[in-house]
């Protein structure tokens, strides 16, 4: 076990992913000698040079699909947005061709792209630059949606990610980059296909993903203290959504409140609060309910984008209402 | 018809009276299954959107001879044209258009959608300006393979307003990119004319923007089509990076099987159909001694012969089972 | 009172507004002298000019942040995106733009812009064509999202945006412009916050708008005949939603299901259903119910794609299961 | 340092002292508010993202001179000179990076997005390219009206690679509008140079694939900057369309806050700073014998006393209260 950061677990991954195989290469704006906007990816572009670790200029619609077109030719690019906010430039490549072509060429074409990119507010950064869109990116058929909330995961799930045969989006909370953990530095390809328990309870279940699963923990650790024991479930793949691990949890603490740094309206939050509802209806002795993200532009001011997120103490009031 | 730009005169090739009639008989081809398209989507059989390249068809037959079997195509929602020309059997083009299993996108695709993997057909794109990333991303990979093949990438006029248009043709060349860029500008993207689209209406100024080479081509002639399609493979397939070459067109339908084409004068239709590609060609050949009435004849006979079997394949083919409405989502 | 298209009824309206202020513009591909995609503004240009009924390039990022930037400086464009399968390419300047300035400028900055696009499938277009993605507009604080399903709001609620200080976005669903149906050629804007009771019973409510508020009837039709009377409400404006509509219902019915083209996961059903949970809960016989897209990119052959669609069968059997 | 381009000499206007006195002062603002801002932002004072624009005054300070009070502005996220040049009073912008209620965005901004509608300064845009259709819009609105205002856009060579520099160039000149293209080229886009992002980097090349007239000025050289940007105004006023001019700048400081600068040579940098806007200028007017050692310390004086008032009023704003988080989400 070594200790590592987030930033530097992705870092790892990238880099063995491109040792492991020649057809691997990253793209992006500033992945190469800027060293990657979160620095995520310092350092490959000596290692690997700039055809491999490759700078491309402003333009996220182009080379977001030449990552198609390069998946579709045979090669396994990885591509970086950035973030998660400029990604609406390439959304038109994304939702319509490398969600689609697959299924509109019956079967014959198929893109093993990974796209990276950060999301989330919480560091001031404005109503441009604070988006939490992977709610949208889960809305759509065709490509995978992961979530890294641990230090593990962000490095197991490029992995995971580089092996698949359809495109997969990698959504990294931006105020997760600097977190340290244990890890195996050797360690593979996580499974991308479950949530995880990341803390048992009977009496309620928590639901976050990225950074809200911080958020859910230690909103936990207090509800414990007031002897309200919580099951805390990390997301991790947001689509496809693994909610029978959800409902095995909420079967037996009748009680689920998802937290999403989202808008209210039209989070995924609702989506997994309407599939609870309908697979689990009988099991619930309370309402399943939410705590996100306000319904307003990102603020820049500490104190008001402190208020238009979830906090814990909002986590910890609404749980409590649950047992008034 | 509006005035003229300076083309690229057409490099004076020997034309080889085999090759002449294959040319010509790829035109047919395109002209006569279109002409049955139209028909069937009248009688409701062919459903969605119908775009015809009818009048465009020496772009794509003399465009697509110029090419390798192993060079990857790109093309547009008008892609009848280009998948014909490719080689893909005429039959599972039409059943592709009756929603058959047997069509070659097994009827998920449609008119806008043919695909053909085995012939490196990547596919039509129906949102504008979005197949030329996707040709950047395939001549990219061919690039840093060191392969041979370069992407051929099919778009209209309208498209060149498109920040696609741009972002692509900048990608390529900054990284020299095996892609040639084949532009059909048919003068309207639906109903606007390229001057209400294009501050520059002359392409090539587009494309020297980007330090990219730039020829403009009569495409009504397919030998000059050829001709130049052929000069510009050779420079980009022996690594001079992308270049972009401008065929004038013009088509005789509307955009699509729902146009009221309220905004071209009839005239001008009239005038462009003068110089219907395959009429043209079909005087040259018959000047040149090299095409009999006979020929023409046996010509129409085979395309006919196609055609029929083309539509027998499709009647005769089988829905796809609606439980299998979720497959190729995803890999299995 | 006359009988007018869906089609006709947003001419008019178009019309209209285009004599009462000098302010307001037409802008898009092909509205002018192709008469709109959807002939909607069929002849307008001869009447009032290729100025103000301005035929855009193919350039969907420009031509929208430029109906933007017109609102900003005093005028009330209404801009036509054609189909919202095009509208991704306009994501940045809708997301980050039109429906942040005002918040960002403290107030400063308001947008005056009407937005309209067709949406939806069912008309074999295939994948890239027959997106209903007003579920994601709904999801954005800043902007009010409108979907007509009659042919008295499609005149109305063109008529109420363009008075209104902030964006607006309309999404027609394109089955619906040959409709036709009896409307007083005269009437004004309707008003734009509440949802409507499109038909009234005791028993269920079936939720829908757009084009699903007609499967939604349909089968309120059927189930009449089997004794189940249905209160069916049609949800009109998709931001700010009108749940108190949609709960007074419930509340009466204990029952719910709503009706939505849109992918399943993500979906505004979703959205609605949480909410329905969320605030009755008590009033709940069962759990809210949907009846979705499913979730494959829109195939071409009518059978695949009418397998794809909500239809009135499967809304008439979720009910008959809620009863069973 | 690179090469440099053959750039427009600048226009020999002869300087009045007092003009020239007002355009150092202008340029000293920005620096000394930027190198306090810089403090704060160590000191946990000021939040997000900050960019400076150190090295890049002689820009907004001689272009803004040459727009009028009802001309447009559209600036990006790296626009504290801008704002400043502009007139909105530097304890507003403090205040608004302190993220208080009498921030010129009432603390919903930050650094990225000042705003003055009573300036007409329509905002900092923090999506690269995404201010360049804004303005185009504001500027059709204009010309619809038949106004006399022009909007004048700022943006960086990076932009230039967006779809939107395209869409947006292409719809000004098609539709004539009054709109002045303002391209700051400080040769990298974070750490991108624009040899790395773009395939032609004589940016006039890409003006002219719109017909768009373009030159490129030293934008180092607070005059040129001033004469050029006054020139191109008069013609967009005068109803010629659209211009670009490019200024040929440099930034001293790091992209943000966060930049190792691992990029560029620390030589490079050392170079450019030995043409800085502000040295060179004061160099100049002393020459000219314009500016004494007394005149140049009352200015530094008046300067430290602006933001050093700027810091207080900032200091003593108040907090807008959380209650009001959603108000002007929409209009009331
Ligand atoms: C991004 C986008 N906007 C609008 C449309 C609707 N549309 C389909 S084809 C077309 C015109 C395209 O013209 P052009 O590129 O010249 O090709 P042509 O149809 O003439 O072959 C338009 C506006 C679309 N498919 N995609
Ligand atoms: C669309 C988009 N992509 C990426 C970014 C991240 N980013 C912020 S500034 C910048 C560089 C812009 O360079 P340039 O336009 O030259 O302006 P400069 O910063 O040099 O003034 C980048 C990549 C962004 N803000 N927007
Ligand atoms: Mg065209
Ligand atoms: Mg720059």
């Amino acid at each position: 076990m070594t200790t590592m950061t987030y930033r530097e677990a992705l870092r790892s991954a990238l880099r063995d992913a491109l040792l492991a195989d020649e057809r691997v290469f990253l793209m992006g704006e500033d992945v190469g000698r800027y060293g990657g906007a979160f620095a995520v990816s310092h350092g490959l572009i000596d290692e690997f040079g700039p055809e491999r670790v490759r700078d491309a200029p402003l333009s996220e619609s182009a080379f977001v699909g030449a990552g198609i077109g390069a998946a579709l030719n045979g090669m396994r690019p990885i591509v970086e947005v950035m973030t998660v906010n400029f990604s609406m430039l390439a959304m038109d490549q994304i939702l319509n061709n490398a969600a689609t072509l697959r299924y509109m060429s019956g079967g014959q074409l198929n893109i093993p792209l990974v796209v990276r990119m950060a999301t989330g507010g919480g560091r001031q950064l404005g109503a441009q630059h604070s988006h939490s869109l992977e709610g949208w990116y889960a809305h759509i058929p065709g490509i995978t949606v992961l979530s890294p909330a641990t230090v593990a995961d962000a490095r197991g799930m490029v992995l995971a990610a580089i092996q698949r045969p359809d495109p997969v989006f990698i959504f990294e909370h931006a105020t997760l980059y600097p977190v340290e953990d244990d890890i195996d530095a050797q360690s593979g390809a996580v499974e991308i296909e479950h949530a995880a328990v990341r803390r048992r309870g009977k009496d309620v279940t928590l639901i976050g993903y990225g950074a809200s699963l911080g958020k859910a923990l230690s909103a936990s650790t207090e509800l414990a203290a007031q002897g309200i024991e919580a099951d805390v479930i990390d997301l991790r793949v947001l689509r496809p959504l693994d909610m029978d691990t959800v409902l095995e949890s909420v079967a037996k603490t009748h009680r689920a409140l998802m937290v999403d740094e989202a808008w209210r309206t039209g989070s995924l939050a609702a989506e997994v609060s309407a599939q609870i509802t309908e697979r689990g209806f009988d099991y619930l002795d309370w309402p399943v309910a939410r705590v996100c993200g306000a319904e307003v532009p990102a603020p820049y001011a500490r104190h008001m984008e402190d208020a238009s997120l979830p906090q814990t103490p909002a986590i910890v009031e609404a749980v409590q209402e649950m047992f008034a | 018809m509006s005035r003229r730009k300076a083309v690229t005169p057409p490099a004076d090739t020997p034309l080889e009276r085999e090759h002449g009639i294959a040319l010509l008989h790829g035109m047919l081809r395109i002209r006569r299954f279109e002409e049955k398209a139209a028909e069937l989507y009248q009688a409701g059989k062919i459903r969605g959107f119908l775009h015809l390249y009818i009048g465009e068809e020496a772009v794509a037959v003399g465009a697509m001879g110029a090419l390798r079997p192993d060079d990857a195509i790109v093309a547009t929602y008008r892609d009848h044209g280009h998948a014909l020309a490719r080689g893909i059997p005429a039959g599972a083009l039409m059943a592709e258009m009756y929603g058959k299993a047997n069509g070659c996108s097994r009827g998920r695709g449609g008119s806008m959608h043919f695909f053909d993997l085995s012939r490196r057909f990547f596919g039509g794109y129906a949102i504008v300006g979005g197949g030329l990333p996707i040709a950047v991303g395939l001549a990219l990979a061919d690039k840093m393979r060191g392969a041979a093949p370069i992407t051929a990438c099919f778009f209209g006029e309208g498209a060149v307003a498109e920040g696609e248009f741009h972002e692509s043709l900048n990608l390529a060349r900054l990284w020299q990119l095996p892609v040639l860029f084949l532009c059909e500008n048919n003068r309207y993207a639906m109903g606007t004319a390229l001057e209400r689209s294009e501050s520059v209406t002359d392409l090539r100024r587009k494309a020297e923007a980007y330090d990219v080479a730039a020829e403009t081509v009569d495409g009504m002639d397919v030998a000059a089509v050829e001709a130049a399609t052929r000069k510009a493979v050779e420079a980009v397939r022996s690594g001079g990076g992308p270049r972009l070459v401008e065929f004038e067109t013009y088509r005789f339908r509307g955009h699509s099987m729902a146009d009221p084409e309220l905004y071209r004068a009839r005239e001008e239709v009239e005038l462009w159909k003068q110089r219907d590609p395959i009429a043209a060609f079909t005087g040259r050949l018959r000047e040149r001694g090299m095409l009999s009435d006979a020929d023409l004849e046996s010509l129409e006979a085979a395309v006919a012969r196609e055609i029929d079997d083309a539509v027998a394949f499709a009647e005769a083919g089988p829905w796809e089972p609606v439980e299998d409405l979720a497959k190729f989502v995803m890999s299995d």
